[in-house]
């Protein structure tokens, strides 16, 4: 990345992103052990550069559709953190009102389409969010983050012809960490040529190796410029690498199927790290102590809010 | 909007069921620029059935299309577009076919609003029709309504009338909710008056359709018509039933079958689809729970056969319910003491079903 | 091959129903080569719970093997191996994954064998686990059994201790016919007297698990365990519950249930699930259908509330019945002229519910 | 295709394949309107050769999952021809005992696997049946016929994965005939790279053109030869043209959504007449007597038959 004060503010704000990401992280998987979150996390600790390099292309009319693993993403967009937290702690002020927990983070004003549980059933969603757009006219473009698991599901690859046959703009980022729990691809994909598949839709497609968030964002701003200009769906495969255990605060390097080896190139080349790097010290130290204070005060926001009352419960089933 | 009943005359026409189907869409569509109508072949010239006839040349590709067969992934796409801000009406040919999106259904459509705080809506109805007549088999038979009543946060309703089919369809456009819609291909050609403007039969509305005072009978999607004629068998032998239509089976009205049953003491359900958590199952418990120990009601389920549907005439015959059936049912119920009774087969059938011969 | 109860005790040991059940994989496994296991994590290192430890090492990767995430599929290739010969157990992490199966267990596994004129046989076992526990929600928490009681050609079966375990699974693994097995996460650490040899716990006998004269208590899953607990409570104030454990749901032993009933005059079915077209309605529509009027059996069905499951612990704790909403609804039931009560919270916890937390 | 004995042999044999299909299902057609067929019937009229050809590579030991556009098939893999006729004609006899019907064709003992009413579930099925084949190490494969509108079912792209990542031995067959109902592939299909697309998973694929039995066969013996020596799934799409319409025995032209033209082409290339040209004339009609005889024989055979009982309905519920 040359030198330009345009380039280094984008680096800045990609910076403060990635960094936010992973102080918010880091502090859920800190107080996980204290049970003040009420349902399963699934951190993407280590991949958050894609969720910061693809949404810093979006705009707000713009739509992201998350995963369970969608903390990253939820706040790349722009989520609410307080409502995130508040949500992940059961409270009545989370951005489902504790009825959805980690794994179905929400945030509509900000276009964070609802996450799902089950692995898949989102790429639909999401493609019917860019079916409306396109209808709507609104100029806005869709997102759907996914894993590598969930291309094995009949949906996407019915999603793939759909959005390919209406030429909806429809971003689909496959964020291939290599496993699915702790199945690796090599027992579960024929072979790894997914890009290949997804182009005979007549889908452009990228596959980008080097873990880097500009060149994520870089390739994300050409599909939705060409995509706002009716060019209809694009794919990228970015693959990454996934620190903590499935679901969960720890580490699992300690349970045999993956080796540390596998995460110390990732390690090596840590984006938040990498970023940090290249943006002026005083500028990094003034973003780590305004991030800091933001996380700081979204747990004490959560922590301080009331939970649902048991009455609650009934609210929502029908609009 | 106006409410009415099949028998309201000022403004209705006789109308057959798709006709009246027909017609909600085209006047929802004309109203609302976010309705569209999808799904396998809603765009060819038999327009399912003629339930779709018309409306791709009044509003164009954009807003009636058929799709890839993908029913689960289609599903999804009618889900996400509904969030978005549309009201989307996705169609299947057959109600068997919405086992390939159960999962878009049940996990998402049902739960969304809930387990999203209430931040989002899905206006989603899916149209099905059930195959019932001459070898549809196995796989193009299936009336699965009792599914989707188990499940919170979907509605479902199972009109059996033109005049509902009508004023049910444009409720459950207008509807926040996702609505299932089990329409019976055995109902379409029949007919009833349907008002010109448009209307809504709401949620949660049961309908007396003939009063009697023997026993409570409920009839579900055709077996209304079918319960009808039940009746009348039944009255030439001196029993008086009530038939109610519940019309929405979810929210489903039950005060309504209560208060009859209350007075009748004996409660018949007669469903088109199998007995075991079925509808069936829903309304005898409930209504037992509600009436208490005294009540001391006489109950009877009656649905399809216990099996899977087959095609040859002989098993098929015996696989559906009918009025004879119900009749004699209905018989052993009031007077347990009597011998049984059948009534004449020849006059059990009802006119459509002997004129209509496959296969689609 | 011996049949038994939890309570005989030669050649018994206590084990956990997460070993029993993996106790017969093996010993079927061993027993006959056409058995294997596969489904998603089936073969890694926390092996369903510990459910499919150690078979992968026994039995090598052709007999236990992990899939795709392609749950509908899967769903096809173990049908079609059961049909050519082999036995399948399929295995599903969370019971909300089969939405994802429905059509090929409804329209395939269920209908196969009839629609094939009795030429083929389905040998399928379908393993899923409900997922009730801390913060679980909306779409790992679902039973859906009763939609699966609701189709001809299949069985249900949900053991609710460590000796059904392991004789359903084997019962089922030698059953010609699909069967859905419901399994409950918190019923995994529980333990109960299991014979080390093989033995089968066959489809269609329920067990009275406790006696009582006041009121028919019937838990399914796990609810046997709070029925049990809720049956403590009651009897500190002079109720007298008889718990019932169906066992299997489909076939589905109504007879021992009715007699029951017809004891006692009063039914209450705990459900681990949504009451509408629920197996509550079943069990509350059959027994009445069969006692008649005459009965005037007073009915109440317990089960989760009508609303999608929340994660918000306070929420949760009002979504799920508990041994005290239990006994509180029997005491409503057998008293109704009493006040209502309602037994001290902190003792109607579960012990193990108590130590339980978080995430899986 | 040159002169040899052994090729005028099979010419022969794929001849009289053809012919049978063709001239039961012309009944079929015939008495369809004297309403003795009690299910609805898909005719595979025009497509037969796609049938003929590929079964003439199997062996008694290999099985074939058909649709519900199945006649060709089942009668090309050796199901019993009585059994189908009284199947549709709803009898006790029929192969499914008057539980199937027409789309429901089964004959195990010929290796025919029952079809499916629903598009595309037969697809997982026909892959279990050759993970058994593996399994079970009997040496035989699968053949998975299928149309163009099954491969837009999720489950499709599902079983390829699986049945390529396990080097399952089974052939894929789509029979392309360009429409789905009357939906034409340009409704359907983002773009027609569906070979393509299959080989993306490691799966040999080809695209027969020509509407040739012999080059249909001898694909099939290629692929099934490889198969056996454990080379895992192949892929044959075949372009066909349905002659009648979607269901019942009619041409159906007159009704605008697609036009007589397209069967040009097909009609004048008919593979039934084109091998009767290839074989002695005397061959030929002793072909047709010997047809004219089973087939008659057959329909007599489903007349005569008793209907099931009522009391038979409850049977075959539970094994
Ligand atoms: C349909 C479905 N099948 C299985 C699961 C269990 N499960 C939860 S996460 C997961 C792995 C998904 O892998 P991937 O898509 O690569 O996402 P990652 O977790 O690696 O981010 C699985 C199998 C599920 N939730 N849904
Ligand atoms: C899952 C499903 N969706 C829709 C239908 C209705 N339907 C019956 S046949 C058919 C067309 C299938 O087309 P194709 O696979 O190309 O086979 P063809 O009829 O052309 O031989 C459709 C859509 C169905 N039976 N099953
Ligand atoms: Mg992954
Ligand atoms: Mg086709």
């Amino acid at each position: 990345m040359p030198e330009t004060p345009e380039h280094s503010a984008v680096a800045e704000r990609l910076y403060r992103t990635l960094r936010l990401i992973r102080v918010v992280e880091e502090e859920v998987a800190r107080v996980y052990p204290t049970d003040v979150i009420k349902s399963p996390v699934h951190l993407s600790i280590g991949q958050e550069f894609i969720a910061a390099g693809v949404c810093d292309a979006l705009e707000p009319r713009d739509h992201v559709s998350i995963t369970y693993r969608g903390h990253a993403a939820y706040i790349a967009k722009g989520g609410d953190l307080n409502a995130m937290i508040a949500e992940m702690y059961g409270k009545k002020a989370g951005c489902c009102q504790g009825r959805g927990g980690s794994m179905h983070l929400v945030d509509s004003r900000a276009g964070v389409i609802g996450a799902s549980a089950v692995v898949g059933t989102s790429i639909p969603v999401a493609t019917g969010f860019a079916l409306a757009a396109k209808r709507q006219r609104t100029g806005g473009v869709v997102v759907c983050f996914i894993g590598d698991g969930a291309t094995e599901e009949g949906c996407f690859a019915e999603s793939l012809n759909f959005a390919a046959l209406h030429k909806l703009p429809i971003l689909f980022v496959c964020e291939n960490n290599g496993y699915a729990i702790h199945e690796p691809l090599a027992k579960r994909w024929a072979t790894d040529r997914l890009c290949d598949r997804v182009a005979t839709y007549g889908i452009p497609t990228r596959r980008i190796e080097d873990g880097d968030t500009v060149t994520v964002r870089d390739a994300a701003l050409e599909a939705v410029a060409a995509m706002r200009d009716g060019g209809g769906p694009a794919f990228l495969e970015i693959l990454c690498y996934r620190w903590r255990e499935h679901v969960g605060p720890n580490e699992d390097f300690d349970q045999g199927y993956r080796s540390a080896d596998e995460k110390t190139p990732w390690a090596a080349r840590d984006e938040v790290a990498r970023l940090a790097a290249l943006l002026p010290p005083d500028h990094v130290a003034a973003i780590e102590s305004e991030i800091a204070a933001t996380v700081a005060a979204a747990f004490a926001f959560a922590e301080a809010s009331p939970f649902p009352v048991p009455e609650d419960l009934y609210d929502h089933v029908y609009a | 909007m106006t409410t009415s009943t099949p028998e309201s005359a000022s403004g209705s026409r006789l109308l057959r069921y798709v006709d009246a189907l027909r017609e909600a869409f085209a006047q929802e569509m004309e109203r609302d620029e976010s309705v569209f109508v999808f799904g396998l072949d809603v765009d060819d010239h038999k327009s399912i059935q003629g339930s779709t006839a018309g409306l791709l040349k009044q509003f164009g590709p954009e807003r009636v299309f058929t799709t890839p067969l993908s029913e689960d992934a289609m599903t999804g796409v009618a889900i996400g577009a509904a969030m978005a801000g549309m009201r989307p009406v996705h169609v299947h040919i057959r109600m068997d076919f919405l086992l390939l999106c159960m999962n878009q259904l049940v996990n998402i459509a049902a739960k969304a609003r809930y387990m999203y705080g209430g931040t989002v809506k899905v206006p989603l109805v899916v149209r099905s029709m059930v195959g019932k007549s001459w070898g549809q088999g196995a796989q193009h038979s299936q009336g699965l309504h009792s599914m989707f009543m188990h499940v919170p946060g979907l509605k479902v309703v199972a009109p059996s009338n033109a005049h509902d089919a009508k004023g049910c369809m444009i409720a459950a456009i207008r509807d926040d909710n996702p609505v299932i819609v089990m329409e019976h291909r055995l109902l379409y050609p029949t007919e009833a008056y349907v008002p010109e403007t448009p209307y809504a039969v709401l949620p949660g509305k049961a309908r007396v359709v003939a009063p009697g005072g023997d026993v409570t009978l409920v009839g579900i999607s055709n077996m209304v018509v079918e319960c009808l004629r039940a009746r009348e068998l039944l009255s030439e032998i001196g029993i008086s039933a009530e038939v109610i239509d519940p019309i929405w089976l979810s929210p489903l009205d039950i005060d309504t079958i209560v208060e009859s049953a209350r007075r009748t003491r004996r409660l018949v359900v007669a469903d088109n689809g199998w007995t075991a958590c079925g509808a069936g199952a829903e309304i005898v418990a409930a209504v037992l729970e509600r009436l208490g120990p005294e009540g001391g009601i006489a109950v009877k389920r009656i649905g399809f056969a216990p099996t899977t549907c087959p095609p040859s005439p002989t098993l098929e015959a015996a696989f559906y319910p009918n009025p004879g059936t119900v009749a004699a049912a209905v018989h052993a119920l009031v007077r347990p003491r009597d011998v049984a009774w059948t009534p004449d087969p020849e006059r059990t059938k009802l006119a459509h079903q002997v004129q209509f011969r496959g296969p689609f």
